[in-house]
């Protein structure tokens, strides 16, 4: 009985973690969400350590890991606010490619060839300028907030839980990007008129999965962005002096780390569980992963606030850039469904409502 | 990520089940005395297949079996699957023994082990006072060396079995001059020495859960100290951490919340059912996902006693600052749910639940309090599991 | 313009708090809510001051003043967890004989002889097994939860928000009190069996002032409340000391008390104003009423908690007898409707459902 | 509880309706250069009128009027309700104009306050510096005599509009000997004195909102001092509490609440309009409450400043902690209540109220940080409003 990672899983944290501090620190993070540099550098330097072909079966070229593996994953690119397509591309798109058998588009992902943005949103919660309408195997309408705003083709899910695959340079297919407060990834909008599209299933169960792993990759995410930020916390708390104290010191700033710390320290154990269970539990997947976003989403708000405060001004400025971490989750607990949503959703899928 | 018990354990799972269907029929009526013969056998039974004080060596009246996680799990487990006793509880077996067994000489073990865990001897902790309770090691109770006895003067408070225990064991300033950490001893002595008055302590929820007890001229033979004099705030840490974690058990978390559950299944008010209303089954969802994360950070913390190389410092302190407020917090919903019908108590005909929500809400508050504070929690987990610095010392007056 | 206490309102409020400081102490309190003394003897002490004829117009021997004198009274009698029918005889049910032109049973009142219940439960929330029928002038059926265990009659609402006034020794009327965790006030059950009634009112209206100013009472009692155990803790901090300081040194602890404070004082602005709404300010009345009710609910259960934590272990026992605050302000947070209830109610009077 | 302004203010209102049904026409096209010739004209025409520096003595530039505030208020409710401009504000006129009123000598007030009120000077303030926030009477930012001239050296930061302000007034240390409280002075200079370097402060928001501004060998006259040289502190002070209660008036609060029911009346998610979601509508009528009990509440301060014989003291220190979280969470909500549509920001064409949402949010969280914070402020509250202990003072290394 061991209830954690195993070697193979901190080794797996421990290499993405290496890479990370050592080539995308802060200042890379800083260009590529300014526009001065183009995330797909990490993408492919993230190729190398096996990322992308994560969860596809070795004879495709991948390394057939688990979601709890991604897990991890997630949780180490959210702790460097990493911009990256991984819980699109590696994880929600090789999902329902692996279902559909798909294998010469798994093929490519795993050598980081091909990059799926999620356009999920109108099976979420449909705007009403929004939509899609599919007629054979042509899709008209518009998609809103699609996930990846720099990938070659996209999932697009219609109302029904469809999906359709799309490419991005198909003609009648319009993408505009769409800028949001968290600019280490990016979102877009899809405009098709009368576009060419391959449909990729039919089964709603393939898109409720899809959308499970894309909500516990972001509870991961914000995990590990909430970690980083009251590792911040602390860490300037005993250097920064004022009243000829460290404020760590003070009993005040003592209890908002505690605090931090106390409310975040279940959601690991909490999201270990809902990967464990995506990939070996099935009955209680869905259940867990609606928890484990909606969880996290409000945990992570509150350290993003209280570890800014604890920052005092600094936390406010752009010079320490601990922004990036605040708002990185700020937009996790928003995309694939806002908390009250996905919490209706946990209600539902266990029959309360 | 392994949460099967292995197959090694499948067999042993076996006996306690086979243990379970040949000998329930034994187990003592729900709300029995517990010095009756019912629960002294049942409790006898137990030790004598493993059941209970498992590890205790025979020596002193156990079952002497090696520690195993695992197989403790298992018996937890299948006794409650069977809703079986898992037999006598308090604080003379969970506290007492294990610092008798680690501090105790070869004479206190011989002659209290046995007789605590067969139930024959039971104890109360007396360790607070109304002026020591974050800050224990102030404590006042004195005792004073008399020839060849300890002679006891003070009041302890927070005691919560007093009226029934044979012994008490207590926390007392035997070496005033001392620093305070280091002028404390750990004596033990039985409740009908002459010169202890218990009086019954009612608290918020109506009832005496506990007591004040006062000393009196109480004489207490020298040799029933455990440690040495000055080492008694050793001797109690040595145990004190174990009570913490324990009083908000996330098992029982869940299993509230789904008696919330079906309480909302099945009220209703004007017709519809509470299950139904947006608002309190958002609240509800917020709390199962809390409830959930304590149960899985549970478990986490019980992998790590198995797996000796995963680091849950951090991780085991939070567990009572979380556990009683998520309780508190949970307790006070259902009643929220309820409505007015949730400020039914005591002999109130439609009390729901036997007036455990009103009742849990107010214990959990204790609880917050009880066994450090919030703000104690709280300073433990940014000194000793953040590493940020200790609360300045105010020297003493 | 002036936006506060008049010097009328104080010196009443200064005239009750004096009378309740000097005779009816915790002491006092505790023997009422132990059932050995009754709590008509402060009924009638009160009417000495003028309490119960508050409302009433002075041609029928009342005080004639209006709701925020009521406020004012209310307050002061939740600091002092007063035990008496001051929201239910005097407010309550003095509103809707006014608006009935019942004189008779007004001047009654007045002089403390008679003393009215709140029944209304079951044309807020009724219960699966409650439900009250009328035919002609008799009630059957059953009233849960009914305010004033021992009043000589009682105003029965029924789902049609329609009001009858019973007496509680009429035949066909079974009345059995229903403990509470609250014991310085009473609740009953009311069952009828053709049980004689007079019909009251027929109007809704006036079946939903005298709720709103029933739960405006909850509110300023709750604040009331919550002001005393504020000040219980304050004073407490600073006589107990652990670690060789007063805990109220810790800043742990002045942060909680500063918490409560402010959490607190804007509260006693929204019950002001609710009180001048429901004598000056029609249009605003229902909508403040429901406010205040539902936000000194939360601010209330807080400070309950709060204020009991920093007593440590004392606040749990009852030999402070603090319990007595914090079950009345929970009592005060349900009856009438809880919190979400009372907000939904104020979404609907200002039409956002 | 009396909340007319009374019939002697009736013709007061009727003035003031007068001028702007007559002037509102001339006031200048909104986002207009604050140098430009329309709004010094408008400002010029305001205290003409006695609309604004209403009570600032006639030798100074100002209107010359008794102060009363009911007045004030009646002009603010009557130019908020026509939408017309009220004049120039920012910090010179808030915050510089009353300490020279009141601490100036003569030749400061002739020098700087018309010109000031009259927006033809404008300034920022040099307070905070890095290592000084919460504890800003530490500032180290150092002016030292050298003739007839300070000779400062250090640096600044949250200083708003340094790149716009003619003048700085600013604490510097003058007297590194003293306590630290004494030992600062509050000069005033230009901002185009040579040894001045302004960088653009940019925050989370991504906007400059703030700069940091660097001191090399600035030299300035010895008389531009205001009070005596170690008076700096208590020169500050008497205007630093004027700042904090207005940085989240509830009047906002309430319009931007009002703004919140628009989006959720006009927006819909699955075909349902937002305020059809019971979670949210509880969530927004909870906010009410809240933003309900802070309008009351200013009213309740407001007229204690007529009404001296009001106790306020305490109710006045809470405004600046509740007022600010409680904006930070309506932003928050708003954005909860869109969803994925509330993370639009900047030139994002679905971005909601110009993206406003998304800024004050952040915007707000910098205010519960700025000028004292949450934590600083509970201190004031348990301090000075409660009567609790002061934090034990460390002594300087």
């Amino acid at each position: 009985m061991e209830f954690g990672l195993s070697e193979q899983q901190i080794l797996l944290q421990d290499s993405v973690h290496r890479y990370l501090t050592e080539q995308v620190p802060l200042d890379r993070v800083r260009r590529i969400a300014s526009g001065d540099e183009q995330d797909s550098g990490v993408w492919a330097e993230l190729t190398e350590l096996g990322i992308p072909a994560l969860l596809i079966p070795e004879p495709l070229g991948g390394v057939g890991l688990g979601l709890l593996d991604a897990v991890v994953v997630a949780e180490v690119l959210g702790r460097h606010v990493a911009p990256c397509p991984f819980s699109t591309t590696a994880v929600m798109a090789a999902l329902v490619l692996l279902d559909a058998g798909m294998e010469d588009e798994l093929a490519a992902i795993a050598t980081g060839e091909l990059r799926i943005g999620i356009a999920f949103n109108e099976a979420i919660g449909a705007r009403a300028d929004a939509g899609i309408k599919t007629d054979g195997d042509t899709l008209s309408g518009k998609c809103l907030f699609a996930l990846d705003g720099d990938a070659d083709s996209y999932l697009v899910a219609t109302g029904d839980r469809s999906i359709y695959l799309v490419s991005a340079d198909t003609s009648g297919v319009t993408r505009n990007n769409l800028t949001t407060v968290d600019k280490t990834r990016s979102t877009c909008e899809l405009l098709f008129e009368n576009a060419q599209a391959g449909k990729v299933s039919g089964d709603p169960h393939v898109f409720e999965r899809a959308l499970d792993a894309g909500r516990l990759m972001q509870a991961a995410d914000t995990l590990g962005a909430a970690q980083a930020m009251l590792d911040q916390a602390v860490d300037y708390s005993l250097q920064r002096e004022q009243f000829n104290r460290v404020i760590g010191s003070f009993q005040a700033v003592k209890h908002l780390c505690a605090d931090m710390a106390a409310n975040l320290e279940p959601c690991r154990s909490l999201v270990w569980y809902a990967g464990h269970a995506m990939d070996a539990v099935p009955e209680e997947a869905s259940l867990l992963a609606c928890h484990a976003k909606a969880h996290l989403a409000e945990v992570g708000q509150a350290v993003a606030k209280t570890a800014t405060e604890v920052h005092g001004g600094m936390g406010f400025t752009d010079l320490l850039g601990l922004h990036y971490w605040f708002k990185r989750i700020g937009a996790n607990r928003q995309l694939l469904g806002s908390p009250e949503r996905v919490r209706e959703q946990a209600a539902r899928v266990q029959g309360l409502i | 990520m392994d949460l099967s018990y292995g197959p090694q354990y499948s067999q042993f799972r076996d006996e306690v089940r086979e243990f379970l269907s040949t000998h329930q029929h034994q187990q003592p009526p729900s709300k029995s005395d517990q010095r009756s013969e019912a629960v002294l056998d049942w409790q006898r039974l137990l030790i004598e297949h493993g059941y209970h004080s498992r590890t205790i060596p025979r020596d002193y009246g156990g079952f002497g079996a090696e520690p195993d996680i695992i197989k403790s799990r298992i018996i937890a487990e299948e006794f409650s699957a069977a809703r079986v006793s898992t037999g006598l509880g308090g604080q003379g077996i969970s506290m007492l023994v294990p610092v008798l067994l680690e501090m105790g000489t070869q004479e206190q073990k011989q002659q209290f082990v046995s007789a605590t865990i067969h139930g024959e001897m039971v104890w109360c902790q007396g360790y607070s006072e109304p002026g020591a309770g974050s800050d224990l090691a102030s404590l006042t109770t004195k005792a004073v060396l008399d020839g060849d006895e300890w002679v006891i003067n003070g009041q302890k408070i927070w005691t919560s079995t007093a009226q029934i225990a044979d012994w008490i064991f207590c926390l007392v300033r035997t070496e005033p001059d001392a620093p305070k950490h280091q002028g404390i001893s750990f004596l033990l002595f039985e409740m009908n020495t002459p010169g202890i008055e218990i009086r019954p302590l009612v608290d918020m929820t109506g009832n005496a859960n506990f007591n004040e007890v006062f000393f009196t001229d109480v004489r207490v033979p020298k040799h029933q100290i455990v440690g040495e004099r000055g080492q008694g705030w050793m001797v109690a840490n040595a145990i004190l951490g174990h009570e913490r974690g324990s009083l908000a058990p996330p098992d029982a978390a869940r299993s509230r919340l789904n008696g919330v559950i079906q309480l909302m299944q099945s009220e209703t008010i004007n017709g519809e059912k509470l299950i139904d209303n947006p608002v309190f089954l958002d609240r509800l969802m917020k709390l199962q996902g809390r409830v959930l994360a304590m149960q899985y950070h549970d478990m986490r913390l019980l992998s790590a006693r198995i797996n000796k190389n995963q680091d849950v410092k951090l991780a085991s302190m939070i567990v009572k600052l979380i556990g009683t407020e998520l309780r508190h917090e949970l307790e006070g919903f259902a009643i929220d749910v309820m409505g007015e019908m949730g400020l039914a108590y005591e002999d109130n005909p439609y009390v729901r639940s036997g007036g455990s929500w009103q009742y849990s809400y107010m214990y959990y508050l204790g609880l917050i309090i009880g066994g450090g504070t919030s703000q104690i929690q709280k300073n433990i987990i940014a000194e000793r599991g953040l590493g940020m610095p200790k609360e300045p010392k105010v020297g003493a007056r």
